[in-house]
């Protein structure tokens, strides 16, 4: 009856994770003599998070794949954890930590592809503004040097980033206050999952989908809806699921004795992939196959 | 309190042709819709509040009531096929059931009011993200509710409906409040719940009904809202919706002791703060700083409004005694 | 005499709207007794105020020892030796009575940490609670005491300031008379002992047996002053009103008629033993009598549902009703004027007229809308009747002097048709030209056939303006009183419990109806 | 006073049985330890705001001045090359100043804590965002303070300093509030300040000391928050967190309306706030759920106190009556 308990902690509730969340029951029906957990926390706060660390621990948890809110100074907490259970990191990394690998994609790279994507459809240059939950945290600074690092002599400037704390109502006003106030702005890149549909919504409603260049980041199914009419250029979508998948899977084999699938840096990089008119109806459909729906 | 009222009036004025002066944009008529629109939505809510702080209450849950009403209405349209008038219905009668618990609990059990909508607030956004497994609620791409749409997100003549519904609400409200029996007795028992029951008013009939406006202007509010983001994070939907209202209603001169205020007072406090809100991404303002230049605008602008009271208030004294 | 330690010279204080002082002056020597008398709203609570440090004058001068002020402030006038009890209760009711008595000046111990001595503290109190003979205790909490135990209570405060100067701003408008007698004793043993009071009262027959001298306040102003010989009570009223007073009886006009009320075995929380029975008749002036903390209060909240009742019936009209809130008592008929007007009677910061209005809203008002101008004729009617001294009916109430507040809350039941009326201590603070009126009117309410039944701790009052009374001792009703059998003495004895000749001491009193 | 401690005591102590219950680990050391340094973390602020409530005031902006204090803490040391016995200082400093300023805004100036205090929430946050620019002001890896790491983050036979320091605090406090004479004059003044200014007390002074006070503990827990979490996110570090102190206020019997209220009544209030939040880490309940059973657990015991409470009190004077 003892069954090994494996926890899967992710940095803030988003539909994002729910994709990793299906990758986990995958690895749950394949992983019988394990228990899986796929965690929460009550707010996306480090604190709140190395709480959950802590007790879940104390609760008795074998292994734990954490994406943390803040790796670069979560070190300690991650070291006092990894001393008592295998501990690893997926979407945001902390390499400075005893953790025993990071699996997840690289967010440079994906702000880099959708530099790329910008690059692409405006040959003639433009300006571009952003918009983001928390501009502060790893992953939208991380995507927003890889996107200007790609337009870098472009002719394409990235003038400014508007952060709405993940507040949906201020996702969308923001985007209808530049819509007044910046009437240069030809292109805009959402950076968080929930961005691109609040810049389509606000675009159909001022009646300018089409005439603002839109590059967008993740799966929403607005996004992808966009993508297909043409009214995004395309998006840069992380494969979540895999991180759960082979999360799991990775954890379980180590706690076998496995450790032949951690590589020589302690990094396992699932690749970003652009979505574009092209390929995104095939894309929506193996979505829709994992999920289940 | 007309006093009073005028004193906000002026400090939004006078944010105003600031921010206009620095960028002309802000009186672009896309620019004043937009603003009227989140203070259609924002003021809504706020006049509930402000009925029960009126009574010397607190509705700390209002954020999370409009998150929860908001995923129920999306997914019982979208998953659950029911028809938009018939969620929409369930959702006011749904606001309405949860204010009356509140009254209920407060008056019947004697229960600060604090502690009720504070476990309001933790239960319903509990509820609301165990309901959608933490996912977001939304509409699909393509879904579409013309009529619902229409009315919800609409404009007339550029006037958005979020604004006008406020502006009906708040003449009723008006009317409710300062002018009938029951405002009176609002009043009445903010003031002195004890010297209003001994003049034979029902008090608990009084607090609970405040709780029941507001739920049903939280639920008008949580609807327009679903229809502006047309998806709901549950976890983040509507966080921190109650200190807005609160605060609209402080700053509209509501005394969180009770007895005081004006709904004119909490719809300028409403469109204050959403001025404030537009200001910081006219002028360009580093968002990170979007929360100081709000608390100073404020700070200064209450500030302003007591001293000049006050030396008013002296100078007439000064004279009475001269 | 010795010289006067305190002068004040020329006071003047208005606030907007009204003129509260002008030109008074007045000299206060060591142990002499100054009686301050004067209308409701005449400007005596103000005067002291001044002398308390709690209002600045507008002009004038103080001298406190020869030294000159503008205005002296609360810790200036505890420092100078003046003591202060309230005519508005100050107590905290989350502290204990003694923490009250002490507030501001602790006994201190632990030197620089000043914490709190308590063992000093209750200590303290005791001498004080034994002089006046209360019955509660020093720990007692303040939110258990009645008003006139708190009454008592902010007189023990002065006294412990050991205090020069002590002002009484109407001391005893909630005592009865053996308190009041002990109270006058009291300060009997003051002024032996050098201490100077001024005493402010309604009840002019307490200042024939203990002032040096009398001042006499009207408008603002002083318009008089009485030496010791000359204190008489036609006196001040006539230099008070500009008049004399009627008698205070007067006669209804027909016998009373069938009962309106009855009440059979009640039993209330605080006396769970004890039960109440007594009857109230159409046109009668019923009197209830009692000591402090007889359960005068607690019968009139039940009979208005305000309080859970534990037992008994109550009948109106032969009925039996169960009134559950006071709405269903104000439905049946049924109106409370409460005894504590700041925190039952009356909305503080809100006009005159909006106060008057609040009990019958309905009635002002068509499909809902509240008519401002229908109430705010209604409330210069009461004005009038009622003689409320105030500028006009959108007066705060709060700003109005404690004896206009008093007919304030008068005002909101008058306006209205009773069956029956519970006056609770109706004439607390009301000064004796307005308690004429209102007798007056109470009387015209009972004529035209309501039933009255008045709480009153005023002897005067209750043996003056009663058909009959009744005398409740902790708990019970001791003993009913005929007109004929009217007497100080025998209102006492039922009071304290013991019989009267010629009656049974658990009489209930024949059933008149 | 002490029955409602009482029976606050009993709810924790029932939570705590049937926690331990179903999953012993609960009683683990390293579980009790786990918990009992939140509780010091989120105690030493809860009595901080236990003195501003007893004078019938509020203050909104603790969860700001943490992040705030926070960010600068950490990057003095880690950037300035601040000793840290020096930063510390200086927080302690800062924090009783903001205290200072909030006081004197109220009572010299008349405005509502209410008001004052949501300035100081949106201000401070705002300075704090803009001063890292949104970024996480962190210790980088190897740095390392071993005396103040100690002293903050250390055990003393496993029970975490921050709990001893807080407990500390609690007993000098407990001592200033029950036993010295500025604690009754903060009651006097909650209780009603018209009456204290008459009987000589400095109200005003009062006043401002409960909002030093509360200003220097929230400094002293934001130093150790720091020091806990090593990195602070200006974001969102310390949101919500006048919520739960106001919320262990109000649970430890507190009345919004000032007056009441007791040191260990607010302890426990953060006592169970923390065990609440244990209890769904440790009982695997969905996170979503998490503020549900928080609420749910805090509504059902307030209620069990009260409703005991009354039947006690009409079982005492039905007894008398017999
Ligand atoms: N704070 C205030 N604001 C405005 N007017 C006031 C205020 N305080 C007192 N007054 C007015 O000053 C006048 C004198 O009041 P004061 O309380 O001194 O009367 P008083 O002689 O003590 O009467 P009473 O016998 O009824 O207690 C009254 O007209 C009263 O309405
Ligand atoms: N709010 C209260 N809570 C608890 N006990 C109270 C309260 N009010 C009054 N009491 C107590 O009830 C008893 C009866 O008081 P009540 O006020 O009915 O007496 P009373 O005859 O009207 O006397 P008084 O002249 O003092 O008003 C007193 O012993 C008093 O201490
Ligand atoms: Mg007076
Ligand atoms: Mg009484």
């Amino acid at each position: 009856e003892e069954k090994k308990q494996l926890a899967f902690i992710v940095n803030a509730a988003s539909d994002f994770w729910k994709l990793a969340e299906a990758g986990v029951k995958k690895a749950q029906g394949e992983l019988p003599n394990y228990d899986l957990q796929f965690k929460y926390p009550a707010q996306g706060t480090a604190a709140l998070q190395n709480a959950l660390m802590d007790d879940l621990v104390a609760a008795g948890t074998d292994a734990i794949m954490i994406s943390s809110v803040d790796p670069k100074t979560s070190v300690d907490a991650f070291n006092r954890i990894a001393a008592q259970v295998p501990l690893f990191t997926t979407d945001s990394d902390a390499p400075d930590s005893n953790r025993i690998a990071y699996l997840g994609s690289s967010n440079t790279a994906a702000g880099v592809q959708a530099g790329e994507i910008a690059v692409k459809v405006l040959p003639n240059g433009g300006k571009c503004m952003g918009f983001v939950g928390f501009l502060g945290a790893d992953n939208a600074k991380e995507r927003i040097a890889g996107f200007k690092q790609a337009v870098e002599g472009k002719g394409i400037e990235l003038v400014d980033v508007r952060g709405d704390d993940v507040d949906f109502a201020r996702a969308r006003s923001n985007v209808d206050d530049v819509l007044a106030a910046n009437p240069e702005i030809n292109c805009m890149v959402g950076f968080y999952s929930y961005n691109p549909p609040k810049i389509y919504e606000a675009l159909q409603a001022a009646g300018k989908l089409g005439q603002i260049t839109v590059v967008a980041f993740d799966e929403d199914p607005i996004t992808l809806g966009a993508v297909k009419d043409g009214s995004f250029a395309g998006t840069v979508v992380q494969q979540p699921f895999e991180w759960g998948y082979q999360g799991m899977k990775l954890m379980a084999a180590y706690l076998e004795g496995d450790k032949s699938q951690i590589p020589d840096n302690k990094l396992i990089i699932v690749p970003t992939k652009v979505i574009d008119k092209g390929n995104v109806e095939e894309f929506e459909a193996n979505l829709k196959a994992t999920l289940g729906k | 309190m007309i006093k009073k009222d005028i004193g906000l009036f002026i400090l939004i004025l006078v944010v105003g042709t600031v921010v206009a002066i620095i960028n002309p944009l802000f009186l672009s008529p896309i620019n004043l819709g937009n603003t009227a629109n989140l203070v259609g939505l924002f003021g809504l809510f706020a006049i509930g509040q402000a009925f029960v702080i009126i009574t010397g209450g607190i509705e700390l849950s209002v954020g999370s009531i409009i998150a929860l009403l908001g995923v129920l209405f999306v997914d019982l349209m979208v998953n659950h096929g029911v028809s938009w008038p018939v969620a929409l219905l369930l959702m006011l009668v749904l606001g309405m059931l949860m204010g009356l618990m509140h009254g209920l609990f407060i008056t019947r059990l004697h229960l600060q009011p604090f502690i009720v909508t504070l476990c309001g607030l933790l239960i319903y956004r509990g509820v609301a993200r165990f309901y959608t497994a933490d996912a977001t609620a939304g509409f699909a791409f393509g879904d579409s509710f013309p009529t619902l749409e229409w009315l919800t997100t609409g404009r007339f003549f550029g006037v958005p409906h979020s604004f006008i519904a406020m502006s009906v609400v708040a003449a009723l409200m008006w009317v409710v409040l300062h002018r009938s029996v029951f405002g009176r007795h609002l009043y009445a028992v903010g003031k002195n719940e004890e010297a209003a029951r001994y003049s034979g008013i029902d008090t608990k009939r009084v607090i609970v009904a405040a709780y029941v406006i507001c739920g049903l202007l939280t639920a008008i509010s949580a609807i327009f809202f679903a229809m502006y983001t047309r998806s709901i994070s549950p976890s983040s939907h509507g966080n921190f919706y109650e200190l807005y209202a609160i605060a609209a209603a402080v700053l509209g001169g509501f005394s969180l002791r009770g007895g005081e205020g004006s709904i004119v007072g909490v719809v300028l406090g409403a469109i204050l703060l959403q001025v404030l809100q537009n200001l910081v991404n006219l002028l360009g303002i580093p968002s990170s700083l979007n929360f100081a230049v709000m608390g100073s605008v404020i700070l200064i602008g209450v500030l302003a409004d007591t001293q000049f009271a006050e030396f008013r208030k002296r100078r007439i004294t000064g004279r009475g005694a001269g | 005499m010795a010289d006067a330690f305190l002068q004040l010279t020329q006071i003047s204080k208005s606030y907007p709207g009204v003129q509260a002082l002008e030109d008074v002056s007045l000299a206060v020597a060591p142990g002499e007794v100054i009686g301050l008398v004067g209308e409701n709203g005449a400007g005596k609570s103000t005067l002291m105020k001044i002398l308390g440090g709690v209002v600045a004058p507008s002009a004038g001068t103080i001298h406190v020892d020869g030294v000159e002020k503008a205005a002296l402030t609360v810790p200036e006038a505890i420092a100078a030796g003046i003591a202060f009890v309230h005519q508005e209760l100050n107590l905290f009711e989350n502290l204990d009575a003694a923490a009250n008595v002490f507030i501001g000046r602790e006994p201190l111990r632990a030197g620089p940490l000043k914490l709190v001595d308590s063992r000093a503290l209750y200590a303290g109190v005791k001498p004080y609670f034994e002089r006046l003979n209360v019955d509660f205790k020093p720990t007692t909490p303040v939110a258990d005491l009645s008003i006139g135990q708190r009454q008592l209570l902010e007189i023990v405060k002065a006294l412990s300031l050991n205090a020069r100067l002590i002002i009484m701003d109407e001391p005893t408008s909630s005592l009865t008379l053996s308190e009041t007698e002990r109270l006058l004793a009291i300060v009997a043993d003051l002024k032996a002992k050098g201490v100077s009071i001024i005493f402010i009262t309604h009840r002019l027959n307490e200042l024939t047996a203990c002032a040096d001298r009398v001042v006499v306040l009207r408008d603002g102003r002083v318009v008089g002053h009485l030496p010791k010989e000359k204190i008489t009570h036609g006196e001040m009223i006539r230099l008070m009103i500009g008049r004399d007073l009627k008698s205070l009886y007067q006669p209804p006009a027909a016998p009373p008629g069938e009962t309106v009320l009855e009440v059979r075995d009640l039993r209330t929380p605080t006396h769970p033993a004890h039960t109440v029975s007594l009857a109230v008749r159409k046109g009668e002036i019923l009197g209830l009598a009692g000591l402090i903390g007889a359960g005068r209060t607690e019968l009139a909240r039940s009979i208005f549902g305000i309080d859970k009742i534990l037992g008994g019936t109550i009948l109106l009209a032969g009925k039996e009703v169960t009134l559950a809130t006071p709405q269903a008592a104000i439905g049946a008929g049924i109106f409370l004027v409460p005894e504590d007007r700041k925190k039952s009677g009356l909305l503080l910061d809100v006009s005159i007229a909006e106060n008057i209005a609040l009990p019958d809203l309905k009635a002002y008002a068509s499909n809902g809308l509240v008519a401002a101008d229908r109430i705010r004729a209604s409330a210069e009617t009461q004005k009038t009747n009622l003689d409320i001294r105030a500028p006009n009916t959108e007066t705060i109430a709060g700003s109005l002097s404690g004896g206009n507040q008093q007919k304030v809350v008068l005002a909101k039941w008058l306006a209205m048709k009773p069956k029956l009326l519970i006056c609770d201590e109706p004439t607390r603070g009301v000064d004796v030209g307005a308690k004429t009126d209102l007798y007056q009117m109470l009387r015209a309410l009972a004529d035209a056939g309501v039933a009255i039944l008045m709480i009153s701790s005023d002897m005067e009052e209750v043996i003056g303006v009663s058909d009959r009374i009744a005398v409740m001792h902790e708990g019970r009703i001791s003993g009913f009183l005929e007109r004929a059998e009217f007497s100080e003495t025998n209102v006492l004895h039922l009071a304290v419990g013991q019989g009267i000749s010629g009656h049974g001491s658990n009489g209930v009193g024949t059933n008149h109806a």
